[in-house]
């Protein structure tokens, strides 16, 4: 299914998706980059997974990236069915909390990716069932994968 | 005192020992052991009374049967805080007496028992044992069988899980 | 031929002359005789783990693809004991959780036994053990001592795993020896007695004056009998494909879990010293003990099947995986227990057609008393313990 | 008790999954299995909770290899990265070059040329057979076979790492595939090496059949344990073999193809139930279509170029790229976001053992505790690329 | 010279050690336990009064084997009623339990 179907059937129930545009001079893949309000995030991801049309139905990666403005939360998806593949992009505004809704419910794989996002960049994933540190032992402190994170130096340094 | 005398003494006193820790200990599994150790001695008995087949038999099915499930029983059900609890009841001194009332009424009584001082040589039981379970006891025999039958069928009723 | 069972018999005769003339009772003098062969009956048992694991080592080895150990002594062959000498200084470690006592005595009751039961077990013509008239049951009785000992390490330890271990082990040892009993039934049956001296003797027949009368010969019944006794004494030394209680990949190391040093070592001599007693058994019980043509000794010939049994023991550890835990119990209860018990049948069968029926018991009176007897000395010493 | 035919059909909602277990629960036991357990194949921990013989809850606790790859990543320049990803999967780190080359390469659009791809292929090819190696040894053990192990592990693939000794001077982490093409041509007689080596393959594989694939007590102990649907395997991102032995036909050489798997001819082993067996024979099966692969990438191999025109010292372009390909233990994928800089801005592993261990908390309930080992060892982990 | 009043005493005091035992205990596996103890002191006098006074007749031991076989059985069902009790009520304290009581 071309990029241009995927929009449609997604923009008839979501009116504000909006495909980002290639920035000029920038590289970049054949997937359909969507920018999903932060708010819309739990209610397009049902539709995203459930709709026929779509039926994007395997997650194959969930990131996040610090810009140091902002956060986004990046999921890469791809429907087994249609053969076609999807970035959902999300803003995160605030900077001191950041939250973003969990995909867990639609997406069982989101779970681990979650918790490593949480993990790593301190991005509250609320609804998540079981959102502890995973890579990290439990009493580290501070949030490496941030552009602002300082080491601080240990007797191995 | 003779060798097979001295012998003797040390066998009894040994198990008697077990057999107090038995009633005694607090930890079941020990006094599973030393029960188990009892048993060995009860076997070394019946050897030297001649009963060569019967001392295997009681090593075969006690040692390596029975007290085999009790240990197992006791791993199943013996959680820490019983290692701790007292595990003897409010009645240990009534108790204590009637044991010792009738360990001393058997031995006033056993003490004077004249036995024969020319014994038998002992020979191998086996092939006697043998006839005499299938022949004068076949029936003992037969009926043991039963018993034996049904408490196996009754064990695994008993040991069935329920559902709920 | 060179057989070492009279001149042994001889050499304990000189002996007990000996101490006589030193001015000991008979009695005393028995019973010194008696702690010689004991004594030196166990050292030879005691070197025979150190063979085995070499064998064990090169055989796997070679079905591996692999040398094995190489570097210590030529061809690797001083590798064992330096592994022993290594064990002996290694710190003996008790898990604080554990209880210290049956810590200790379990690894007693796993490997004392197994020298026990070597006592029946005819080694050749003529050799000096002792003639129990209850042989086979007195070995299977006393090896099911271990089975506690099991059990201790998996509780004494303190430990999960090691308990599940022993749970698993004792379970498993029960279990099997009920087929391994059954299985040895026929030959008990077919030779009418329980002592393995007599079994053996009685397989030195032959079939029309060429064919061996081991048991394991007689069609049917002898080779079912023979494979029951054989994979049930594999799942009694805990090896695999019956190796559940040890499992590595399951349960660490079972029951040995909490073990270290000489500890450890002793669990694994009781180990190699119990497949090389089941492969004498099946020798004994099937492949006519010490029976062969007369070019060897008869005690080579005993060495050399046990031997080969032992290889085969080796062959299937390195061959099979290892059965689940659940699937091993079914195995024993609805395979090789009923085929033990139809064995039985069928070996009752052959001898009501054979023989008239009421020969099929032998009488008492059939059997000559020297014959149910033991040997000399334990005339002896029984006489002296009645006095 | 849980029926485990039916809890495995179904997608296990994510509030029906336990937190982590810290004790006993009332009926039952706690065990710890790691993290030093001889077969959590390194460090994992695997905490379940037991009710008798049935597992009602297992929660994976990783990251004891934990090295910090992602941020590492963000200060070295990208030919530098190279090495980084050699790190991950240890047991496959051709793929982990490659696959890493893909992204950047998408990003910088180079042309390949068409010696250095084949080169890639056979590689891969090979790379793929010697991890598929370790997995058949290492899960012959966790079964309680020990002989396979020195036959797949000892013996074939160690022929397969001398080959890329010859090829690249490492055994372990080659670092032999670079952006635009491959470190080296073959050395001379190489390839020819390698055609011998196939050859004697094909007779390894069978060998395997018959040691393990087939034997009753390994069948007994493999089929029907651990089922996992292609709905439940699809539902928690499961890739590569795992999911292929799930009944899905689901293969990043196919579906996106990359390289030059376009122009040769292979099948994809594809199971039906899911089970540990069916993984397992996934697996002995797709050696036999690397094999296959790399047979026509030799017959198709030409003498030429074996490195595009890059730049020794170059900027990519701002931007971002996905690469990904299919590694022996799933789709691998590297997800690079550049700013101009020569390191990328953000740089993100999509590690497939890392994405299927996670079905492990839906797989392992209610199978018994004895199937737990087979389980585990049938979704072939490194905790290299688990935790990264 | 062991005697036959040796056999009996020894298996007198065997015996009060399970009586006291049966009703000191509180675990019911221990009173299994101690019935054990009990059934082996009957054996041993069995096995003696057929060795001291009828030597030449094996009727004695002939019965031991029997009640071997018998406290198997016991200690068979005894057990499995151990664990179910166990199972209900997650208490093997015989004073504790008193189901039929009230």
């Amino acid at each position: 299914m071309s990029s241009v179907n995927i929009l449609a059937l997604l923009q008839a129930k979501f009116p504000d998706i909006h495909p980002i545009p290639q920035p000029a001079g920038q590289t970049r893949g054949d997937e359909v980059y969507l920018d999903v309000p932060l708010a819309r995030l739990a209610e397009a991801a049902h539709v995203l997974q459930s709709d026929p049309g779509l039926a994007f139905n395997f997650l194959s990666f969930v990131t996040a990236v610090d810009w140091k403005t902002h956060f986004e939360t990046v999921y890469y998806l791809v429907s087994t069915t249609h053969r076609h593949k999807a970035v959902l992009k999300v803003k995160i505004e605030n900077r001191t909390t950041p939250e973003v809704p969990t995909v867990t419910h639609v997406w069982p794989s989101a779970d681990w990716q979650e918790r490593e996002i949480w993990d790593l960049f301190g991005i509250r994933i609320t609804g998540h069932y079981n959102l502890r540190r995973i890579l990290l032992p439990d009493n580290w402190e501070g949030y490496p994968m941030r552009k602002d994170y300082v080491a601080t130096p240990d007797r191995y340094d | 005192m003779t060798l097979p005398l001295g012998i003797f003494y040390a066998l009894s006193a040994l198990m008697i020992g077990f057999s107090l820790v038995v009633v005694t200990s607090r930890n079941l599994f020990r006094g599973a052991m030393c029960l188990t150790a009892s048993m060995g001695f009860v076997a070394a008995f019946f050897a030297l009374l001649g009963g060569d087949f019967l001392a295997a038999s009681q090593l075969l099915i006690y040692v390596g049967g029975v007290m085999v499930l009790i240990l197992f029983v006791v791993m199943f059900v013996q959680t820490p805080d019983l290692f701790r609890a007292r595990q003897t009841s409010v009645r240990w001194i009534p108790a204590l007496l009637l044991a010792g009332g009738v360990g001393a009424l058997f031995i006033r009584a056993f003490c004077h028992i004249e036995s024969p001082t020319e014994l038998p040589v002992l020979q191998p039981t086996s092939t006697a044992l043998g006839h005499l379970l299938l022949g004068d006891m076949a029936v003992p025999f037969e009926v043991i069988s039963l018993v034996l039958l049904a408490a196996l069928v009754g064990a695994l009723v008993f040991g069935l899980e329920r559902e709920s | 031929m060179f057989e070492i069972g009279p001149l042994l018999i001889q050499a304990f005769t000189y002996a007990r002359q000996f101490l006589t003339t030193l001015g000991a009772t008979p009695l005393q003098a028995v019973v010194g005789i008696k702690f010689l062969q004991t004594t030196l009956t166990i050292s030879i048992i005691l070197a025979i783990p150190l063979f085995l694991v070499y064998a064990e080592r090169k055989i796997s080895a070679f079905m591996q693809a692999r040398l094995g150990p190489m570097h210590t002594g030529p061809w690797g062959l001083l590798q064992t004991p330096a592994d022993t000498i290594k064990l002996l200084f290694k710190e003996d470690i008790v898990p604080q959780g554990a209880d210290r006592l049956l810590h200790l005595l379990a690894v007693i009751l796993a490997a004392a036994p197994v020298f026990v039961c070597f006592a029946p077990v005819p080694w050749g013509t003529g050799f000096p053990l002792i003639n129990l008239d209850t042989g086979i049951l007195f070995v299977f009785a006393v090896s099911g001592v271990s089975t506690l000992g099991i059990l201790a390490a998996g509780w004494g330890s303190g430990n999960k795993f090691s308990m599940l271990g022993g749970l698993r082990g004792a379970a498993q040892m029960v279990s099997y020896e009920i087929p391994r009993a059954l299985s040895v039934v026929p030959v008990v049956l077919f030779y009418s007695s329980l002592n393995l001296q007599t079994i053996a003797t009685a397989q030195m027949e032959r079939w029309h004056g060429w064919m061996p009368k081991w048991f394991i010969f007689y069609p049917g019944i002898g080779q079912i009998a023979f494979i029951v006794f054989l994979i049930a004494s594999v799942a009694e030394t805990n090896r695999i494909p019956f190796d559940i209680p040890e499992a590595e990949s399951e349960l660490v190391s079972g029951y040995h879990t909490e073990y270290s040093g000489m500890k450890f070592a002793f669990f694994f001599l009781a180990e190699y010293v119990y497949v090389f007693l089941s492969s004498a058994l099946v020798t004994t019980l099937f492949l006519g003990g010490a029976d062969g043509a007369a070019f060897l000794p008869s005690w080579m010939w005993f060495l050399g099947k046990t031997l080969l049994i032992v290889f085969l023991f080796l062959w299937f550890r390195w061959t099979f995986p290892r059965l689940r835990v659940d699937r091993l119990m079914q195995f024993c209860w609805q395979f090789l227990l009923p085929l033990a018990l139809v064995n039985i049948v069928l070996t009752v069968g052959w001898m009501m057609c054979k023989t008239p029926s009421q020969d099929v018991l032998p009488t008492q009176a059939a059997i000559p008393s020297s014959e149910m007897h033991g040997s000399p000395d334990d005339a002896g010493l029984t006489k002296a313990v009645e006095k | 008790m849980i029926d485990p035919p039916l809890l495995n059909k179904a997608v296990v909602p994510a509030s029906a999954l336990d937190v982590f277990p810290t004790q006993a629960p009332e009926k039952g036991m706690f065990i710890s299995l790691g993290p030093h357990h001889p077969s959590t194949h390194g460090v994992l921990r695997v905490a379940i909770t037991t009710e008798g013989e049935i597992v009602t809850g297992a929660q994976p606790d990783i990251g004891y290899l934990h090295r910090a790859t992602e941020k590492l990543a963000e200060k070295r320049t990208y030919p530098q990265i190279i090495v980084l990803t050699d790190r991950l999967d240890y047991l496959a780190a051709m793929t982990n070059n490659w696959s890493y080359c893909l992204a950047v390469e998408k990003m910088l659009n180079v042309a390949i040329p068409e010696r250095a791809d084949y080169l890639r292929m056979i590689v891969g090819e090979l790379q793929r057979i010697a991890s598929h190696c370790v997995f058949i040894g290492t899960y012959g053990i966790d079964i309680g076979a020990f002989t396979p192990f020195f036959y797949s592990f000892g013996r074939e693939r160690e022929r397969i790492l001398d080959l890329f000794e010859e090829l690249c001077g490492a055994r372990l982490t080659y670092n032999y595939v670079r952006i635009g093409g491959v470190m080296a041509d073959a050395p001379d007689g190489w390839l020819d090496k390698v055609k011998v080596f196939v050859k004697e393959m094909y007779a390894a594989a069978d060998e395997y059949d018959k040691l393990l694939t087939y034997n009753p007590i390994f069948t007994d102990r493999t089929q029907g344990i651990g089922i996992m649907t292609s709905e439940v395997a699809k539902a928690w991102g499961v890739t590569g073999p795992n999911l292929r032995a799930s009944g899905e036909r689901a293969d990043v050489r196919i579906d996106d193809p990359y390289g030059l798997y376009p122009r040769v001819k292979f099948d994809i082993p594809i199971g039906k139930n899911g089970d540990c067996w069916e993984r397992y024979k996934c697996r002995v099966d797709e050696v036999r279509e690397s094999l296959k692969i790399i047979e026509q990438a030799l017959a198709q191999i030409q003498p030429g170029e074996t490195m595009g025109k890059v730049a020794k010292y170059f900027r990519v372009p701002p931007g971002e790229g996905y690469g990904h390909l299919e590694a022996p233990r799933g789709d691998l994928g590297f997800y690079i976001i550049s700013d101009g800089s020569p390191s990328p801005y953000r740089f993100h592993i999509r590690a497939p053992s890392f994405i299927n261990l996670q079905v492990l908390q839906q797989l392992l309930k209610g199978w018994k505790v004895a199937d737990v080992i087979a389980i585990l060892g049938s979704i072939d982990i490194v905790l290299g690329e688990v935790d990264r | 010279m062991i005697t036959l009043a040796h056999m009996l005493c020894l298996s007198a005091i065997l015996f009060s050690i399970g009586i006291y035992g049966v009703l000191a205990r509180k675990s019911l596996i221990a009173i299994l336990m101690s019935v054990e103890l009990m059934f082996n002191a009957a054996n041993i006098n069995l096995v003696a009064f057929n060795r001291f006074l009828y030597p030449d007749s094996l009727w004695g031991q002939g019965l031991v084997l029997l009640v071997i076989t018998v406290a198997a059985a016991e200690a068979v069902v005894g057990l499995a009623l151990v664990i179910a009790i166990y199972r209900n009520t997650k208490n093997l304290n015989a004073d504790d339990l008193h189901l039929l009581h009230d």
